[in-house]
């Protein structure tokens, strides 16, 4: 069984663009309905199935995400 | 009649258009108008604004540096704009999003809670028509008929079905106008 | 918080050759991860103080905001003859220019064609975003056929408006050239492989073996009127079939 | 038939140059004009008038098919600004020397470098003194409204044949990004003159045509030089432009300004005359040819003129060759892409000429 | 005097497309037999009067006072889009330029590139001597490794002056690009065969074909500092083998 | 060691790069120049000090090139001649707006377009007025001797670096061509200066280096700007040259003249004083900074001024900009590569001023 | 047996630049020892051997010699 | 002393480095100097001339349009610059290919048969050697030491072996120059 992974998005930097959400393999993420103070929908977990495969944190174009896995 | 105003808020939320239906309908009623926007990469997710101006007779300069009106959509543009109200002047604002109300106590300031309003009116694209209803309001300078007629201007032909909803957006900022300060 | 959150568990952060300021680009513009895979090999060869980078006027012309590296502003499409300038004076440093299509493949084709003729030993990194970003969406060299554009509305027209240029095959042919390559960054594997082009591309200019020229496929949004993550699929159904991903031109052992 | 529209400068712009005529249009695109290229591209002239528009690879590009097209007797225009107006300085020169007609825009942002994308008019020097190389003149036009952006595009091509000479319209991104009333003139007719210095493949029974600036003697050259410059004193003589505002009074100060400057200064007129002050505003709308000779005139009886611009202190110079000496000449200016308020002038009115 | 000599004997003589101004070439350079080539080209085709030509800058700029043909002097390089902007306003014309490897390669890259991506309907004639004919016989993008020029007066080192530029095979990958072919006019054979090229040339531009490309091998007898007949020779052994003649892109049928 | 030669102006003035401990040149060959880059080719720098030479494929290219080195703190310089100087108008604009030091020289040719290779001044304007866009000066040396060619390349590199500024060497194909005799000062070593503002690989500890001319915001623009005319009034301040010609002493007359004109002028002088006209000579080594002062003092003793240009009359703007009125301007000038003969000069001076 | 030729050359044009002379099959032309007004040595012929193949003329850069063959 | 010469004649006749042995002989001797020549393709196959000055004070100009001497060795020399010599100067000319001989009256005019002299010395190159010599041997202003110490200037090393033909080539001029025209 894969490892454990999380994920730390700086809501506030994100743009909402979504690559990180379709990029998971584990359907981790998805957009809030809330917006953050530039006026975006920013990136959430809607779940804790993260392996901390850091394919969102590769693509996402802002940097905004970091990733852990346990060791 | 010389109305200077000032359209500010963010990218997207049709500030630009609203000068221009303004300078459109300002046409159809015989005004003489000059409509001047912030332009470029400055405007990449960031803010934007437009100086409209209409009057009876020739206008001078199309860029002033204090205005009769202020409508300000963001909080940014609440922080550059207040100052820039002549004395007397008008402020009108959108409730949403602004984190510090205006101070400034020789103006006449009105809030309207547009964004709720089109939200309620499915629609989060004609907050500024509502906002514009507003203003007609208070300053009636440009009538009804001539303001529908400087949408058609300038919404393309395939929007065209959407006036009456615009209409009904303006109607809507008529009715929900009120002062938060009156000189 | 989980406990998985602490740093000896951290496997993915911003490099620290990126600055924190937040960039400008539009949501899920392909420029933001290109300048991070950018920025990741120049960290992992950890060549940050030793390299200096040029950026373009488009969309990357505040690229130097965002490097944490020594970067110079060049005219639009004359970044390689810059690039040229700093190498020849310092040719200890890796060089590097970054551009869009229009700067590398319109108004710069002669600097370009030129530095990779000469072999510069510099990196050309290359956007292909089909489009003119910055100044709102005019076609761009690199513009598909039928594609429309702010100044092809219509679709561009070949007949009267030029056919889309594959640059990146023309440099292939020059000597000056040693690693040529097509890439993007849309999808994590694609941004791993782009980064590791990169990486090899600094490499060779360790080696002094000329000119590596990496371009990347990229998108953008809000001149192509789509979501990001529409535009990538687009991409992958349109730009890929004409610029084919994949090595163009690698070193004979 | 006339048509009145409330048009962007730029759009204004290229819809005149469709109905001027013209027969074709190269340009490249940058910020703030890039409506100018998409709107002809837009409008696809090609299939009304059969005008040619063609999105060239650079500006340089661009200029040097400016310079072909034109050389075959056609009218031609080209827009861009500062940036690329530079790249053009070149083949501008070219087009002089070979005494070629056409119609440049610039739509001056802030400069030097890349500078900013906002208005400016520090690009006076290099269209009314040489950016280019050699003794060469560019007529100037300085429209202020989006009427006269129109107007000179039409006026632009009748001088440009007349005197066979480029002529640059040289606005700004206030002009270019603004929109204003406008009355469209009627569609003229494509040229269909054949003309004699022109390129069109030879005629049977005359001498082939060349279109050249190059002159291998020096003896040659300086006749080409020599009816340049013949020709420029007509021009100066025939083709100086300006309106003047309360000139005709009384008046202690007199304010020169061109473009969207004069405008603002305009309004600081107003200011400055409700206050009471005797002011008048002079407003070149060619450049070149200056109007040395009627801010002479008015220069005798004012007790000082204020030059305002858009820019560090060019046309400033020209105020004062015109004044020479005859009475204090100031300048209030703003740049990078700032744009003076109309109280920042009075102030300046104030405090540079009445108060100084 | 020979009986033979009568008006009907004539079997050859200059054509009526050259006037009968003394050419400033030098002797022997093979810019007066490529000018020769084609305007007997246009001659034979009867054209003159709807032919339009754009002359360089290189010693070749005076071109104008030669053809007996309405032409324009474009500035150094951008021959190209001078001829873009008279064959926009004035399609029916034949328009051709001629251009020295300076002229067309160097400062004229990217105008070169441009309009043969764009199919201009034109005939590009691009004379290759691999020098700086005019200015006095500097290095040109064209000249050989290793070759000397008052720019490379030791030989033409590529490891830091670049490389010797084939832009006749690259314009031959482009789309816009119709029939690209290399030739030279230094024996009756070849100067025949190139003014056959130059004659299809026309022929298809009178089809609309698009961007027709041919380069001329020539010789420049002066920087070269051999006789004329030397200088051929050293062609030969020399240029050929580098630039070898033959059509490089034929129509497909 | 200091070395007595007698050597072309091109030659010297490659040779002063190389003992300047100039670190690289970029250029493309034209007439009448190419001996710049065909001197440096030869010599081989590289061998001796390490010094770059590069033939780029274009002047745009080598000017590129030149901001790119320049940014890296290094003493660079390009050549060209007038159509060659003109395509490089955006960029300088770029390195003037960036605040780079480099030195530039034109030996100017007649214009305008492809004109004559034969000598010209007719590139004044576009040197100090601007052929680029924007707001921007060139430090402008006008060298009137092969030894002057020499010894501004070193002057201007010293003014470059001081005021990172591009320096202009405006010259002519006469001083370009001719040979005189020319004291060669001694090898310079290369920079070794890590500067603040270059671009040399990011310095641990310090932020990283930017150079741009960009300026997204116009208030930033215009701290640029103000910036830069700060620079530029210090400049005005101390780095005015110029030689006078016997106006120490009572004289009647006055004569102004740059460059390669100013010798023939001081010959025209020469025969003057002859005939007993009590006529001095007034010669500008800096055309930027103009030395306005220093004229408009002469202006009150004479009775008249003669500028005298190798065009059409671009200095003498300058010049009536000196006097402001207080004595007459005149212009005496000869165009299109055509060199003005000393005795013309004379009869110019006592036809339009004396006569007059 | 070939046809009859006959070459005339415009001796005051002619550079001397023996493209010519190299290019006859016949071996016709030669330079003179004289110079032309402009100094240089022209083309002559030297033998009556001319085909009229017009070889001489083609490569000519400066289009100076005229072939007439018999018919 | 101050001697303003143009040389004259066709490319290819040595008239540039004529002037230029001149000015470093002239330097040689401590003198002041200044060389100008014209240039560019007008040369090609065309004229080509000089302007030497050779003074004991400084130079003010390097182009002058009369001068003390003129030494033309072609036909459209002679034509541009007989009248061009100061009344009592100097012209000297080689009689190879001249068709109309001078017919100032003004002047002292010497003729010189250099070319055929050169092709007697069997090389042609050494023709403007000769006339070299000639007005040395008139205007002596430079002495043959300092000549040659020139000449080992302007001639690369590795002919350097060809100094003393040269030098008979001068020795010849000066024997040969004779006055067809004195004042
Ligand atoms: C000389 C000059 N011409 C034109 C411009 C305007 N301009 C700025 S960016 C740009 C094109 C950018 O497109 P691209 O290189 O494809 O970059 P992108 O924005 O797509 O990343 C243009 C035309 C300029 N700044 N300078
Ligand atoms: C902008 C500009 N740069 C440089 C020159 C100088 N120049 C004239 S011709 C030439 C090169 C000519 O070489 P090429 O094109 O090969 O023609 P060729 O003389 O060999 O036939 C150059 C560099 C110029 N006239 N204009
Ligand atoms: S690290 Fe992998 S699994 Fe976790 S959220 Fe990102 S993409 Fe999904
Ligand atoms: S990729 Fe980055 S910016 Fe885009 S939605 Fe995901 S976290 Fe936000
Ligand atoms: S305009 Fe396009 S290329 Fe530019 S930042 Fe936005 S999405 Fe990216
Ligand atoms: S210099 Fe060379 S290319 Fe030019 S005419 Fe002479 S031989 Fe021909
Ligand atoms: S025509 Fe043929 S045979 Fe006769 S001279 Fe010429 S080349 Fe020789
Ligand atoms: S080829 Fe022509 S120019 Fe040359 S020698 Fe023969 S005839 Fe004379
Ligand atoms: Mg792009
Ligand atoms: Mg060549």
């Amino acid at each position: 069984m894969a490892k454990k992974g999380e994920v730390v998005i700086d809501i506030e930097k994100c743009k909402g663009c979504e690559v990180c959400i379709v990029s998971c393999p584990r359907s981790v993420l998805a957009l809030s309905n809330e917006v953050n103070a530039k006026g975006y929908h920013f990136t959430i977990k809607v779940n804790a199935e993260c392996i901390g495969c850091a394919n969102c944190a590769v693509v996402c174009p802002d940097a905004v995400i970091t990733v852990y896995r346990e060791k | 009649m010389t109305e200077e105003i000032i359209i500010a808020g963010f990218g997207g939320q049709g500030v630009l258009s609203m000068g221009q239906i303004l300078c459109y309908s300002g046409v159809m009623q015989n005004k003489e108008v000059t409509w001047f926007p912030s332009y470029g990469p400055e405007m990449r997710g960031g803010t934007a604004n437009c100086t409209a101006i209409i009057s009876d007779d020739k206008i001078s300069s199309p860029i002033v540096n204090v205005y009769d009106t202020a409508i300000v959509l963001n909080q940014p543009s609440m922080d550059k704009f207040e100052s820039k109200v002549k004395p007397g002047g008008l402020l009108i604002y959108d409730s949403n999003g602004i984190t510090r109300h205006p101070i400034r106590k020789d103006i006449n300031v009105y809030m309207m809670e547009a964004s709720e309003e089109a939200i309620k009116m499915n629609n989060t694209k004609i907050m500024n028509m509502i906002v514009l209803g507003g203003f007609l309001k208070i300053k009636p300078i440009i009538e009804l008929e001539n303001i529908l007629k400087g949408l058609s201007k300038v919404l393309p032909e395939r929007y065209h079905r959407l006036i009456p909803l615009n209409e009904q957006a303006i109607r809507k900022g008529m009715e929900i106008i009120k002062p938060t300060h009156l000189v | 918080m989980s406990e998985i959150i602490k740093p000896e568990n951290i496997v993915y952060q911003k490099t620290k050759v990126l600055t924190d300021k937040v960039m400008h680009y539009c949501p899920g513009c392909g420029h933001g991860t290109a300048h991070k895979m950018l920025a990741e090999a120049i960290d992992e060869l950890d060549i940050q103080y030793e390299t200096i980078g040029v950026a373009p006027v488009g969309c990357s012309v505040l690229a130097y905001y965002y490097f944490d590296l020594d970067m110079q502003e060049a005219a639009h499409g004359r970044a390689t003859a810059v690039a040229t300038g700093i190498k020849r004076v310092m040719p200890e440093k890796y060089v590097f220019t970054y551009q869009g299509d229009g700067d590398l493949a319109a108004i710069g084709t002669g600097e370009t064609i030129h530095c990779c003729n000469r072999g510069e030993n510099i990196l050309i990194v290359f956007i292909n975003n089909g489009i003119y970003g910055m100044t709102g969406g005019q076609m761009a060299p690199t513009t598909l056929s039928g594609m429309k554009s702010s100044t092809s509305p219509f679709g561009r027209d070949t007949k009267t408006m030029g056919n889309p240029l594959k640059i990146t095959e023309l440099v292939a042919q020059l000597a000056g050239t040693y690693y040529v390559t097509r890439q993007s960054v849309h999808t994590p594997a694609n941004a791993r492989k782009a980064k590791r082009a990169l990486k090899k591309a600094l490499e060779y200019q360790k080696l002094n073996k000329g000119t590596c020229f990496v371009e990347i496929v990229s998108n953008c949004p809000s001149n192509w009127k789509m979501t990001p993550v529409e535009s990538n699929k687009w991409m992958e159904e349109n730009m890929f079939p004409f610029y084919p991903l994949g090595d163009i031109k690698v070193p004979q052992q | 038939m006339k048509e009145l529209k409330l048009m962007k400068g730029n759009e204004a712009l290229a819809e005149a140059s469709i109905r001027a005529g013209a027969d074709a249009y190269f340009g490249y695109p940058i910020t703030p004009q890039s409506e100018v290229i998409e709107y002809l591209m837009f409008k696809q002239p090609e299939k009304i008038t059969g005008m040619v528009v063609l999105q060239a690879e650079s500006e340089v590009s661009a200029i040097n098919m400016v310079y072909g097209a034109a050389a075959c007797g056609k009218r031609v225009l080209t827009t861009s600004s500062s940036p690329g107006i530079s790249l053009m300085q070149e083949a501008i020169s070219y087009i002089a020397g070979a005494e070629l007609p056409c119609v440049l825009a610039n739509v001056v942002r802030g400069g030097p470098g890349l500078g900013t994308i906002q208005p400016s008019q520090s690009d006076y020097f290099q269209s009314v003194k040489g950016g280019g190389h050699g003794d060469y003149k560019l007529i100037t036009l300085a429209p202020a409204t989006v009427q006269e952006s129109v107007d000179y595009v039409k006026l632009g091509f009748e001088l440009a044949f007349k005197y066979r000479n480029p002529v640059m319209i040289l606005t700004d991104g206030i002009i270019g990004q603004m929109m204003e009333k406008v009355e469209l003139f009627e569609q003229q007719p494509r040229i269909t003159e054949q003309f004699d210095w022109a390129t069109k493949g030879k005629v049977r029974g005359k001498d082939h045509v060349i279109v050249t600036s190059l002159m291998l003697q020096s003896e040659e050259q300086e006749k080409v030089n020599l009816r340049l410059q013949a020709k420029y004193r007509e021009v100066e003589k025939n083709e100086i432009r300006y309106v003047t505002y309360n000139c005709d009074e009384e008046i202690d100060y007199l304010m020169v300004a061109f473009g969207s400057c004069a405008r603002i200064s305009q309004k600081a007129m107003e200011l400055a005359r409700a206050k009471g002050i005797k002011v008048g505003l002079f407003r070149p709308q060619t450049l070149y040819p200056y109007p040395y000779e009627a801010i002479n005139k008015l220069a005798s009886k004012v007790k000082g003129i204020l030059t305002v611009e858009m820019n560090a202190g060019q046309m400033v110079e020209d105020v004062k060759l015109a004044v020479n000496g005859k009475t204090k000449v100031e300048f209030y200016g703003r740049f990078g892409g700032m744009i003076p308020a109309p109280d920042e002038i009075l102030n300046a009115l104030e405090t540079k000429l009445i108060g100084g």
